[in-house]
């Protein structure tokens, strides 16, 4: 049972929260990324996540480890969907546990930021005027220096 | 022979998800500006590389063998 | 199928979220509570909650306005059980969906600390040694004032 | 007539969950060193008053066939 995965079929959330579940945890957060209707009153049909998928699933493992230094006492595990998804599927789920709650959330909202930041995923969102592969998620201009963001290279 | 692994914008632009090549002696940004004149329209200066599934700066060589990948920026979450 | 309630039986996360799943929400954040083995170094064997259970349900609903003042977008629902419970398992399952990711963590974070401030549910842990009703989560003195903290009142 | 309700080591220590008692013209802090002196052991001055399912204050004055429960220190979650 790996805790960090591609996958094209429907995510159990209750699966991934299983794959952390310990008798030392007293929190679990899980995060839920689902496909939202409304971006800015443009109204999304469906979408489509393509992936690199070796390397994608390398970048969920690394982002494991770096919530691993970072919070030593958390474990995490990461699904995400790939192909079409239609309204209110659910993307990505994150689960993280730890014995201490603040920890469980800090590292979760850590690990969604980094998989925005290093995993190769790609949406492309089919609105009723046409379709977009979308690039700029975080609202930053891409790789505004030529370089990727701090993080990417430190293998 | 190297392997370029084309994804999302790039990949449609060019028509194709990977490129076979001679190669496997020149920078990431050799074969960038090789590509970019290959295929002026597809959007590869807003990809990064990366080397056999690892990011890699734009000054580093490539071997024989190698599978590189231009990764757009990502979207997923 | 009420969003705010007590229950002396398991509680299926996954319930709990397909409260709040919608067209709108983007992301949902789930908060687990579960029973964990060590505290300080003491083994807790097992737990029982003991609850006002209409006063703190009420409580609970209290807690989703609160989450809707403070954040209009997001959704809330909120499962508490009650009675005898085992080492890993689910006290509470908190989950607020929101058309946007920080509101959803915030807003769920901050349920889990009003939980801790104003619902009528009391823990009796059973160590080894001995057995306590815990009555000071938050690791400061009980009402150090005499009053309730801040909100309690503010019905 | 009023209701008394206990709760969690104020239960245990009384033996009692509810204690019904003459009453409804009192505030909540009399009715509280009421059974402060009925019952010296029990941990009431920790306990916040709610009457009728909601918080108050101790100078709440209360009415007859009201429920006033004592919530000592919350542990849920």
């Amino acid at each position: 049972m790996k805790n960090f995965l591609l996958t094209e079929n429907p995510i159990s959330a209750e699966e991934v929260i299983q794959k952390v579940a310990r008798r030392e945890a007293g929190a679990v957060t899980v995060f839920i990324g689902t496909v939202r209707e409304l971006t800015n009153g443009k109204r999304t049909l469906y979408l489509e996540y393509e992936a690199y998928k070796p390397m994608a699933e390398k970048m969920l493992e690394k982002i494991g480890e770096e919530v691993k230094e970072k919070w030593p006492e958390a474990e995490a595990a990461i699904t995400h969907r790939t192909g079409k998804l239609d309204i209110s599927d659910t993307a990505v789920v994150i689960a993280v546990s730890s014995p201490h709650r603040k920890t469980a959330y800090e590292a979760n909202e850590y690990a969604i930021e980094r998989i925005k930041e290093i995993v190769p995923i790609w949406k492309k969102e089919f609105w009723e005027d046409g379709s977009k592969w979308i690039g700029d998620q975080r609202e930053t201009a891409a790789y505004p220096d030529g370089r990727p963001p701090e993080g990417m290279l430190d293998q | 022979m190297i392997k370029v692994l084309l994804f999302a914008a790039v990949r449609e632009f060019i028509g194709k998800d990977m490129i076979e090549m001679e190669g496997g002696s020149q920078t990431v940004l050799q074969l960038r500006e090789q590509l970019e004149k290959d295929y002026p329209e597809a959007p590869f200066s807003h990809a990064m590389a990366a080397v056999n599934e690892s990011f890699v700066p734009d000054d580093y060589e490539i071997k024989p063998g190698d599978t590189v990948a231009f990764i757009p920026p990502v979207s997923g979450g």
